[in-house]
Parts: C-alpha cells; sequence; structure tokens
C-alpha cells in the first residue's frame, strides 16, 4: 500500500511535488489557525464572563464548547445583504481584503527554530507590508456600503490604524537595532540564554508602544471607538451581515493572534524557554510559543474587560504625540548606548 | 517554459492589464484599485529580479500609505460620478492607437540586441545568506550620505508644504483647552467698575 | 532565462501607456496623478533590471530614492488638488480653463 | 570599496542656508503677526551669510566629496552667489506685495530658502541623484508657493498645472537617464562622461536615452513644444511668487544644462545639437510671435521668457566653450532684466489691484517719469536694444552660433529678436504717449525703490566690466572640461 | 533567495481561495429575499436624505499625508538598523542628523495644530 502510494507521488512531475508539499504545510498552519481563531471568540466570552462573574455560553455542547461551531453555521445560513447603492463588487471584496493579509503573514512566522514555512530574509518587512494592507478593506467596506455611518467609522479607523502603525514601525526598528536583522527567525536566536536576554527589558518602552499599538491596530478595545455602538453603531461593517461579517470578524481575531506571536517572537524571546534548566526545558519549543502567545491573547481580552474606551481625541493624541516621541527618543537611547557609552551590551 | 518564466510572463500580462485599466477606467475608486494591483504585480517582478527591499517597500510605502491617500482623496472628494462617463471612450481610438504606436517604436529600439541575453547574460542567482537589505544599508548611510540627507529635506518640505496648502483652524469648533481654563484669572473676566452714584433728578 | 530586453520593452509599455494616459485624460485629475505614478513605476523598473543585469547596487539606491521623492511629490500633488477642488468644487481637466492668454 | 569620512567643507554654505530656514521655520511659529520681520530679516541675514561662506570658500581648482556626488567650481560658486543675490532682492520686492495680500507668513520665506538649497544642489551636483533630488527639492518648494495663495482660484489651477507638467517632466528625464545608466553602467556625471568617450556617439540606444533626456530638461526650461505650463504659472501665480520663479530657477536650470549635456554628455554634442536648434528655432519663434497677442503683462512676460530660453539655447548648441560662456552670460543677464520686469509690475500693484494689464502701464510717464524711465530700460534691454547689456548678451550668443557656421540660425535669431522688440516697445509707447486712466500716486517703501533703480542701474552701468563678466563665465566653463 | 518566495506566493493564493470560499458559501447557502426596506442604509429611525458619499473633514486628509512621510522615514530606517554595526559612527550619525531634520518637522505639525483631533 505504501509503495503504491509513493509511486503515485513519483509519478506526478518536480515541481507538482513542491508545490504539494508546500500546500501541505500552508494548510497545516491554516486550519489551527482558524480553528484558533474561532476558539479565541469563544475564549473572549468565556473569559469576560468570568471577569464580571458570568458563566458564558454554556449551552452548546458540553459546557458550551460547540458555541463557535453552532456560530459558524448560524451565520453561514443568514442572508447577507448588499444596501441599495451599494457598490456590489467592492463591497463583496472588502472583508476578503481584510482577510487575505491577516493570514498570508503568518507564511514567514517561525513557530521553532525549523518550523518555518518560508524563510525569507526580510520577513518582518514582510510582515510590515502585509499588515498595512489591511486598512484597505477598511476603506473599502466603508465607502462600498453606501452609509453615512459606515463611512464615517472607515475614515476614522482608518486614521487610527494610520496613526498607530508609525509607532508600529519605529518600535519594530529599536528591536531591528538591537538584533541586527531582518530576519523574525534570527531575532529569536538572538535572543537565546533566558529571560534575561529577551528584549522585553531593554526594550522595555518600544514592548509597551507596540503592543498597545497592536491593540490599537486591531480597534480593539479601549481603541474601539471606530465600532463604538454608542457612537455609530459598528462602525465601517454596520451594513454587513451573514458570512461577510463572520469574514471580517474572523479577520480581527486573525489579526490578534497575529500581533500576539508577533509580539512574542521579538520581545519574549519566541520559542525559547525563560530558563534553561531542567524542567523548563521540557517543554518543546512551539509549547513554549503557544504559551506565550495565550498569555498575550488573555491581555488582549483582559482589557477589554476592563478598561473604558478611549475618546477619539485621546486615541489621535496618544499615538502620534505620545508614542512616535516615545520611540524617537529611545531609538537614539539604543543607539548612544551603542556608540557613546559601555552599556551597550545591554541591547546585545 | 520554464517556471521562472512563467511568473515573469503572468505578473507583466497582470502589470500591463492593470496599467491599461488605471488610465481607461471612469470610476476612480476602481483605477486606484488597479494601480495597487499593478503595484503589487511590480513587486513580484522586482523579487524575481532579486531587489527584495525594494519590492516589500514598494508596497510597504505605496501600497500602504501612497494609495491610501488617494483613496481617501477619491472619496473625499464627492465627484460626480455621472459626469464623469459623460464622453467616455472618445479618445480611446486614438489614445490606443498613440500608445500601440509608441510601444513599437520603443520596443524596436530597446531590442536591437545591445540589452539581449548574449550582451548582458542574467547574473547568477544570490547565495542564501545574501541579505539585499544589508547590502543596501551599507550603500545609502555612508557613501550616499549626502542625498539621504537631502531626502530628508524634501520630506521636511512634504511636510511644511502639505500643512500651509491644507491645514486651516476651524473657527467654528467648540474644542476647550482645559490649560486655559485653569489659567482663567479673575480679573480677565470681572472688571471693577467705579461709578458715581447716580443723583436723583 | 529571461532576457532584460523584456523587462525594458516592459517598461516601456507602462511608460507609452501613461504618457497617452495623461495626454488623454480630460475628465479626472486623479486619474492624471495616478498615471505620473505609473510612469514613475516604469522608470523604477528600468533602474532595477539593469542594477540587476549590471550586479551594481547603485540603480537599486537610485529606485529607493525615487519612491521617497515620488511619495513626498504624490503627497503634496493631491494637497493641492484637493485645494483645487475646494476652489472650484470640480476635478475635471477641462475645468482648467481659467488661465486664458 | 573602503568609506572614508568626506570632506564637508565645501558644502558649508548649502548646510548654513538650510540649517537657517529650519530655525526661520520654528522661530515663525513663535512670532505674532506684527512680528513677522523678523523671520523676513532672518531669511535676507541667510542670504548674505551664505553669500559670504560661498566667497570665503570660493575654490581655484574643482573638489569633488561625498562621493563625487558633489562638485564645487567655479561655475558653482559663480552660480551661487547670483542665486543669493536675486533671491534676496526676490524677497525685498515682495515684503509689501505678501503683507497686503494676507500671505504674509514665515513659510514663504522658509520654501524660497528651500528651493535656493535645491538650486545650489543642481547647482553643485556631480551624480545624476542629486541633480534629481535637487530638481524635485527645487520643484517641491515652487508648487507650494505658486500655490500659496490657497483660496485664489487662478493660484491653484496654476500650481496644479505646474505640478502635472513638472511630476512628467521628471519621469521623463528619469527615463533617459536610467537608459544612459544601463548602457555606460554608470550614474556618476565624471564616470558617464569617461564610459562615453570609448562608445560609439552613434550608438542608438544612446540617443534614445539623450532625447528624453533633452525632454525633461526642456520641459523645464520651458522651451517650446514643451512650454505650455509657463503661461499660466506665470500668470496664474502670485506675482511674488513668478518673481522668485522667473529668476533665480532659471539660474539652476542653466547649471542643469551644463552639468547634464555638457559635463556628462559631451560626447554626444553632436546629437544634441540637432534637437536643441529645433528646440531654440521654436522657442524663439513661438515666444516672440504669441506674447504680441497678449494683454496681460505677466502672461506676455511668461513668453518673453520661453524666447530667452530659446536665445540661450542657441550658446548652449554651439557645443563650444565660448558658447557655453556666451550662454551663461545670457542667462545672468536674463536674471536681473526679468526681476526688474517683474519688480515693476509688484511695485505698480498696491492692496486689492494688481498691475497685471498692459492698460495699467498707461501713462506711466505721467505718474511717474523716474519708474517710466526705469521700465524703459528694462524693455530695452529685453528687446536687446544698444546700449543696454541686454544687446551684448544678445549679441554674444549669435556671435557664438555664426563661429560655429550655422549663419541661416543666426539670421532666424536676428529676426525673431526684431520681431520680439515690437511687443516691448508697445509697452514704451502706452507708457509715453498714452494717457493715464488711473492718476493713483505709486508708493513703494525705500528699500523697495532704491532696490529697483539699482537693480535697472545695473543693466546700463555694467557695461565697462562687461568684459570681466565675461572673464568670469569663461573661466568657469574652463573648468568643466 | 527565489524559492522561499515561493510558497509565499501560494499561501497568498490560498488566502484569497479561503477567503473567496466563504463568501460564496455565505452568498449560497445564505437566503436571498431583498426587499426595499432592509436594503437601506442605516439610518436612525428616519429616511437617509442625502448620498452617503459626503465629504469629510480634511483632517483625515492630513493625517494621511504625514503618514506617508513618517512611512518614509521607517522605510529608511529599517536598513539602517540592520546594518547599524557595520557602518559604525558615521552610519549613526548621519541617521541622527536625518531624524533631526524630521523632527524639525514634527515640531511643526504640533506647534501648528495638525496633530490637534477636536
Amino acid at each position: 500500500m505504501t509503495e503504491f502510494l509513493l509511486g503515485v507521488w513519483n509519478g506526478f512531475p518536480g515541481w507538482s511535488q513542491t508545490t504539494l508539499l508546500i500546500l501541505v504545510k500552508i494548510l497545516a498552519i491554516l486550519l489551527p489557525l482558524i480553528l484558533a481563531v474561532a476558539y479565541l471568540t469563544f475564549a473572549e466570552r468565556k473569559i469576560i464572563g468570568y471577569i464580571q462573574a458570568r458563566i458564558g455560553p454554556n449551552r452548546v455542547g458540553p459546557r458550551g464548547w460547540l458555541q463557535p461551531i453552532a456560530d459558524a453555521f448560524k451565520l453561514m445560513l443568514k442572508e447577507i445583504i448588499v444596501p441599495t447603492n451599494a457598490n456590489k463588487f467592492l463591497f463583496i471584496m472588502a472583508p476578503v481584503l481584510v482577510f487575505t493579509p491577516a493570514l498570508a503573514a503568518w507564511a514567514v512566522i517561525p513557530f521553532t527554530d525549523t518550523l518555518v514555512l518560508a524563510n525569507i530574509d526580510a520577513s518582518l518587512l514582510f510582515v510590515l507590508a502585509l499588515t498595512s494592507m489591511g486598512v484597505y478593506g477598511v476603506i473599502i467596506a466603508g465607502w462600498a456600503s453606501n452609509s453615512k455611518y459606515a463611512f464615517l467609522g472607515a475614515m476614522r479607523s482608518a486614521a487610527q490604524i494610520v496613526a498607530y502603525e508609525i509607532a508600529m514601525g519605529f518600535a519594530l526598528v529599536g528591536v531591528l537595532m538591537a538584533a541586527g536583522s531582518l530576519n523574525l527567525r534570527e531575532i529569536v536566536l538572538h535572543q537565546e540564554g533566558g529571560i534575561h536576554q529577551w528584549y522585553l527589558l531593554p526594550l522595555f518602552p518600544l514592548f509597551l508602544v507596540y503592543f498597545i499599538a497592536g491593540v490599537a491596530e486591531t480597534n480593539r478595545a479601549p481603541f474601539d471607538v471606530a465600532e463604538g455602538e454608542s457612537e455609530i453603531v459598528a462602525g465601517f461593517h454596520v451594513e454587513y451581515s451573514g458570512m461577510a461579517f463572520a469574514v471580517f470578524f474572523l479577520a480581527e481575531y486573525a489579526n490578534m493572534i497575529l500581533i500576539s506571536a508577533l509580539v512574542t517572537i521579538m520581545f519574549l524571546g519566541g520559542w525559547l524557554p525563560p530558563f534553561n534548566v531542567a524542567p523548563f526545558t521540557w517543554i518543546p519549543g512551539l509549547g513554549w510559543f503557544l504559551i506565550k502567545v495565550s498569555l498575550i491573547l488573555f491581555c488582549f481580552l483582559w482589557f477589554r474587560a476592563t478598561f473604558p474606551r478611549y475618546r477619539y481625541d485621546q486615541i489621535m493624541r496618544l499615538g502620534w504625540k505620545v508614542f512616535i516621541p516615545v520611540t524617537l527618543v529611545w531609538i537614539g537611547v539604543i543607539g548612544g548606548a551603542m556608540f557613546l557609552t559601555p552599556w551597550g551590551y545591554l541591547f546585545h | 517554459m520554464e517556471f521562472k518564466q512563467f511568473i515573469f510572463y503572468f505578473f507583466s500580462a497582470v502589470l500591463v492589464f492593470a496599467a491599461a485599466m488605471v488610465i481607461t477606467i471612469r470610476n476612480p475608486v476602481k483605477a486606484a484599485l488597479f494601480l495597487v494591483l499593478a503595484f503589487f504585480s511590480a513587486a513580484g517582478l522586482w523579487i524575481l529580479l532579486q531587489a527584495e527591499f525594494l519590492a516589500i517597500i514598494l508596497v510597504l510605502v505605496y501600497v500602504g500609505a501612497v494609495m491610501v491617500l488617494f483613496l481617501f482623496v477619491v472619496m473625499m472628494l464627492d465627484i460626480n460620478l455621472v459626469r464623469l462617463r459623460e464622453g467616455f471612450g472618445e479618445y480611446l481610438p486614438i489614445g490606443g492607437l498613440v500608445a500601440v504606436l509608441l510601444v513599437i517604436e520603443m520596443a524596436i529600439i530597446l531590442s536591437s540586441g545591445q540589452f539581449g541575453l548574449e550582451n548582458m547574460p542574467e547574473p547568477p542567482a544570490y547565495t542564501a545568506d545574501y541579505s539585499n537589505t544589508r547590502e543596501l544599508g551599507r550603500l545609502l548611510y555612508t557613501f550616499y550620505v549626502y542625498p539621504f540627507e537631502i531626502a530628508a529635506i524634501i520630506l521636511l518640505v512634504a511636510i511644511v508644504a502639505a500643512i500651509t496648502l491644507t491645514m486651516r483652524r476651524r473657527k467654528d469648533t467648540k474644542y476647550q483647552d482645559p490649560n486655559k481654563q485653569i489659567r482663567v484669572d479673575r480679573k480677565d473676566r470681572v472688571r471693577m467698575v467705579k461709578m458715581r452714584s447716580e443723583k436723583k433728578v | 532565462m529571461i532576457p532584460l530586453e523584456h523587462y525594458l520593452i516592459l517598461g516601456a509599455v507602462l511608460f507609452s501607456l501613461s504618457v497617452v494616459g495623461i495626454f488623454l485624460n480630460r475628465k479626472n485629475l486623479v486619474i492624471l496623478l495616478m498615471a505620473i505614478e505609473l510612469m514613475l513605476l516604469a522608470v523604477n523598473m528600468n533602474f532595477v533590471a539593469f542594477s540587476h543585469y549590471l550586479g551594481d547596487a547603485a540603480g537599486q539606491v537610485f529606485v529607493f530614492f525615487i519612491l521617497t521623492v515620488a511619495a513626498a511629490e504624490a503627497a503634496i500633488g493631491l494637497a493641492i488638488l484637493v485645494v483645487v477642488f475646494r476652489n472650484r468644487r470640480s476635478i475635471n481637466v477641462e475645468d482648467l480653463d481659467t488661465l486664458k492668454g | 570599496m573602503t568609506f572614508e569620512m568626506p570632506n564637508i567643507l565645501p558644502a558649508v554654505p548649502e548646510i548654513f542656508v538650510f540649517s537657517m530656514a529650519c530655525v526661520i521655520l520654528i522661530v515663525d511659529l513663535f512670532l505674532s503677526e506684527r512680528r513677522r520681520i523678523v523671520s523676513y530679516l532672518l531669511a535676507q541675514a541667510t542670504l548674505i551669510g551664505a553669500a559670504i561662506l560661498t566667497f570665503k570658500l570660493m575654490v581655484s581648482e574643482p573638489v569633488f566629496t561625498f562621493s563625487n556626488m558633489f562638485v564645487a567650481d567655479r561655475l558653482a560658486d559663480v552660480l551661487k552667489l547670483a542665486i543669493y543675490a536675486v533671491t534676496a532682492s526676490v524677497f525685498v520686492y515682495s515684503r509689501d506685495y505678501l503683507r497686503t495680500r494676507g500671505m504674509y507668513r514665515g513659510e514663504y520665506f522658509v520654501l524660497g530658502l528651500f528651493g535656493v538649497v535645491g538650486m545650489m544642489i543642481i547647482v553643485s551636483a556631480g551624480h545624476f541623484l542629486t541633480l534629481y533630488l535637487g530638481l524635485e527639492l527645487l520643484a517641491l518648494s515652487l508648487y507650494a508657493m505658486v500655490a500659496f495663495q490657497r483660496d485664489s482660484s487662478q493660484a491653484t489651477e496654476a500650481a496644479m498645472k505646474y505640478f502635472v507638467l513638472g511630476a512628467m517632466a521628471s519621469g521623463m528625464l528619469l527615463y533617459g537617464m536610467s537608459i544612459l545608466y544601463g548602457v555606460t553602467g554608470n550614474l556618476e556625471i565624471a564616470a558617464v562622461r569617461r564610459a562615453l568617450a570609448g562608445m560609439d556617439a552613434d550608438n542608438v540606444m544612446l540617443i534614445f536615452g539623450l532625447v528624453f533626456v533633452i525632454v525633461g530638461i526642456a520641459f523645464k526650461l520651458g522651451a517650446v513644444p514643451f512650454h505650455m505650463w509657463v503661461p499660466d504659472v506665470y500668470h496664474g501665480a502670485p506675482t511674488s511668487v513668478t518673481l522668485y520663479i522667473g529668476t533665480a530657477p532659471k539660474l539652476a536650470a542653466f547649471a542643469l544644462v551644463i552639468r547634464l549635456l555638457i559635463g556628462g554628455l559631451e560626447n554626444l554634442a553632436a546629437s544634441w545639437q540637432d534637437i536643441l536648434v529645433i528646440l531654440a528655432v521654436l522657442s524663439m519663434g513661438v515666444g516672440n510671435v504669441i506674447a504680441i497677442a497678449q494683454d496681460n503683462i505677466k502672461r506676455m512676460l511668461a513668453y518673453s521668457s520661453i524666447s530667452h530660453m530659446g536665445f540661450f539655447l542657441l550658446g548652449i548648441l554651439s557645443a563650444t566653450p565660448n558658447g557655453y560662456s556666451s550662454a551663461m552670460f545670457y542667462v545672468l543677464i536674463y536674471a536681473v532684466m526679468s526681476l526688474g520686469s517683474f519688480g515693476m509690475i509688484i511695485l505698480l500693484s498696491r492692496s486689492g489691484f494688481e498691475a497685471e494689464r498692459l492698460e495699467d502701464f498707461k501713462g506711466l510717464n505721467q505718474r511717474s517719469p523716474w519708474y517710466a524711465l526705469l521700465m524703459l530700460i528694462l524693455m530695452f534691454s529685453m528687446a536687446g536694444v544698444p546700449p543696454t547689456v541686454g544687446f551684448y548678451a544678445k549679441l554674444l550668443v549669435i556671435q557664438a552660433v555664426i563661429g560655429v557656421g550655422m549663419v541661416p540660425l543666426a539670421i532666424v535669431a536676428v529676426l525673431f529678436a526684431v520681431i520680439g522688440a515690437y511687443y516691448y516697445l508697445r509697452i514704451i509707447k502706452l507708457m509715453y504717449f498714452d494717457e493715464a486712466e488711473d492718476k493713483t500716486p505709486i508708493v513703494a517703501g525705500g528699500d523697495v525703490r532704491l532696490l529697483m533703480g539699482v537693480n535697472v542701474m545695473l543693466l546700463l552701468a555694467i557695461m565697462p566690466w562687461i568684459g570681466v563678466i565675461i572673464d568670469l563665465c569663461s573661466q568657469a566653463i574652463k573648468q568643466l572640461s | 533567495m527565489l524559492q522561499n518566495y515561493l510558497p509565499i506566493l501560494i499561501f497568498i493564493g490560498v488566502a484569497v481561495f479561503i477567503g473567496g470560499v466563504m463568501m460564496m458559501m455565505g452568498r449560497m447557502l445564505g437566503p436571498h429575499r431583498p426587499d426595499s426596506e432592509k436594503l437601506s442604509p442605516y439610518e436612525c429611525g428616519f429616511e437617509a436624505f442625502e448620498d452617503s458619499r459626503m465629504k469629510f473633514d480634511v483632517r483625515y486628509y492630513l493625517v494621511a499625508i504625514l503618514f506617508i512621510i513618517f512611512d518614509l522615514e521607517i522605510a529608511f530606517l529599517f536598513p539602517w538598523a540592520v546594518v547599524l554595526r557595520e557602518i559604525g559612527m558615521f552610519g549613526f550619525l548621519s541617521m541622527m542628523l536625518f531624524l533631526g531634520i524630521l523632527v524639525i518637522g514634527f515640531i511643526y505639525e504640533w506647534k501648528k495644530g495638525a496633530l490637534e483631533w477636536e
């Protein structure tokens, strides 16, 4: 039997063999990811529930474990309403445009030392370029809906995303200075040696900026004015329903996981254990990676449960007038320390 | 056909198609999206040319920033789409003809053989540890320091120009400045007037 | 093997399209600005191709600067466009006709 | 390749002008409306300081620095000094104009100074990249300045046209540069020259690239058939900005031509000569003939500038050192004449009134004989009537053309000069023989009046020293090869 | 280098495909019973009285311009950060000058109130 399968396999031409292999690998990344997204929504409802002394969803399946599946089916069976005068093609395109970069960025994420699909040299730059695409879906959704609420929400979201993207970019520069490489895998390898080598410590201000900017980038609470129910209903996707809405929803959660993974890689040592001693090294790299990502994701949910919403002008002020100066100063500090003072080793 | 060639012709075709759509399509939002597509395929071609850094920067800066601005403007200017459709296709045949002629002419000159494979073979692919970003970085901040600083000046001019042209303080906003509110002094608000008491008539 | 000529012809096609786009577009200034972006893309294509085939990174550095300047230029161009629109409520190329000798 | 610390000394004037522009930008933020004069004075101080620095750092032999991207030579020094002088005069003329029109903001001076930095970069460019960046820095500042009066529909329309055509010109120039880069494998001007020395000048690819470069240059110069933007921009822009665009950038454009065509591509002279002949004849013809039909003086001067560019190209296309230096002389003189003419328009304008129609010059003699006389001298000089220096400028370029045996071209040039004289003389007729419609007295600050006098008298008083200037020009040119 | 980009190309293709399939599924499985009330754009209980494509505040637009400028800065910072150790003090100072120039622009924006959101 195996021989037969091997024979079939060898019967394919060379290029299709590689393509098929790649496809299999891609599915091995995407399927767990989509599952994780589905259960992240469940976790959110559960965790916020417990924080607010409620139980959260508990009806579908044992303890509510089938809730996300049920949600998926429900949304699939709902009508996708396309408003009158909406630009139909763009209206349908917009969710896909948000969804694609949120997934595609995973192509270069190193899960462990060897587990990475495409180990390109400029992988960090690639991720940044792809995440900067997310804003298109938002703008187009708002415009194509032909609704004032959607349009206003889209413009607000876009301006906010754009402002925080700069802060994120500057924060990344600090990481690059320390690691001296654009490759995500090498960035992790530079943090080898235990928790004191992680960039969390020397680049602490940048870590904060990056993480908070990440929350704002994904339009999550407490930066979710763009979709603040009390002001402009659901923001740019007010007109979306059914599966079209679900795709936006999935993209938001996929982006959250992506940001968490990036924070883990750049500041928390990726797959590396915090201490290079016995009980910690028992857990495999992938395990550490997942633990750290979950920790960051928990923070996302925790923020949502506890913080009151920012006002829009406060959000913009935080992005432009606090984060950008802070990162600029810290870049100067790192560089100055590397060249002028004997403390350069702190930044490796 | 080699796989690389296939990729090249595929991206080229997409690029040319997108470029043609940009200049012929009437709806400016769609034109902007086709331009985005054009930038994407150009980035693909540049990766084929081993210019990894530039390809990603093209996506980051042009797709991620410049085209967003274009979309903002297109959406902001409440353009009357009906009027834009008037006279559609009037110039299209002439334009197409001119384009074809131009292309043929330029192609004949460019394919005179000087840049054929015999004269300029494709250089070997770089090894795995080659870093395009690193190579450019090594040049940019040392040998090219003078143009590098000029680029900063150009960006500064762009900031100044954009603000002088578009920035307007709205007069009707009801924004309160807490700083000013706190600093208010009694004598700014209250004027003590000494008046002689009026006499009864 | 892809000959350098093919890249150059691709650049030429893009360049011609953008020139035609600039001269034939009589309706919409925004599309005019987009055609200019296309023209610079054609130039960049040439530079990157030459840089690769000559094995000389200088061409790529040049492209980086062109990208920078062109982005700044687009920003100013759109700023002017917005001001024009505010003054006459139209971005029709044919409406730009108050200046006649 | 090892990197050595570059010598920044030759670039000190650039650094100084730029730093001061930044200082003004920031200081102006904290100034109240009444203290705006501080920005103005700082801008003038910057130009004077830069002149002193340039003078002190004057070199006798060309110096290359920043990996040969920067050249300091006699040509650069002379042109930079001229640019400072012209720009300083522009600022003097425009101050009152700006104040009465609500445009008296620090940004005008800051953008003007950024433009100066751009011109300086072009003037000492040793590399295609610095040439391009300088050009763009200048162009971006100019676009913003043209649109400076942002509530004016005309000014913004002019800015839009200027922007589209300027950006397209840059695209053309860059396309040409990319082809030249492919053929020679170099972007450094001196290296391109060396590479070309060993190549066949008839190489079709080189000519192909050259054509695009020349089209780009012609756009920037405003030579026919790439001149469409010139009249609209001159007409639509606020007069103070027209004044700026019509003077100093011409000097930079000259430097652009010199650095590219002569510094880099002199071996292709046989090819570019032919193209320039067409451009020159068309520019002189179209410029002079259409100028006659204008009744707006800014527009008329725009066409006149087109025709002057034609004359200036005569000097270049002779492809001899003698021709280049006569072209340089022509451009320097043209800058002075143009400064005076636009200055005069500003001087006659006042709050709420633009003296830009030809009728506004009617009977100027009755209103003020002195200004009428100054305008007379300016117009004579523009037309090339002896004994003004404008005559010598034209004479020199035509001599240069005859010197290489292009007699028919010289005859055509003389013919167009005669046609051109008509519309200059028409203004003189209006001033002296027509009745004034508008009898408002002309008021101007002392500095403006003084500068105007000096500016115009320069066109006469310079005569005894003409030899010195021509010498200076030919020295500057000699260092190029 | 090029081999590494092949998976990325395929990945993007797959991502687009998945997104597309999900939208298709929604279209096919969901009901389709439009009526004019359902299709009208969202409003607070009254009829939408004009086209939604209204003009909006120039401030959004200014933010987008400033974003371009800062994005370009980031583009210049990335290669610099990577080669910082190789280009030494000179490279460091040249970037500090670059940033200094742009900080002047930043101060200008700040003082002019371009970053203010009223």
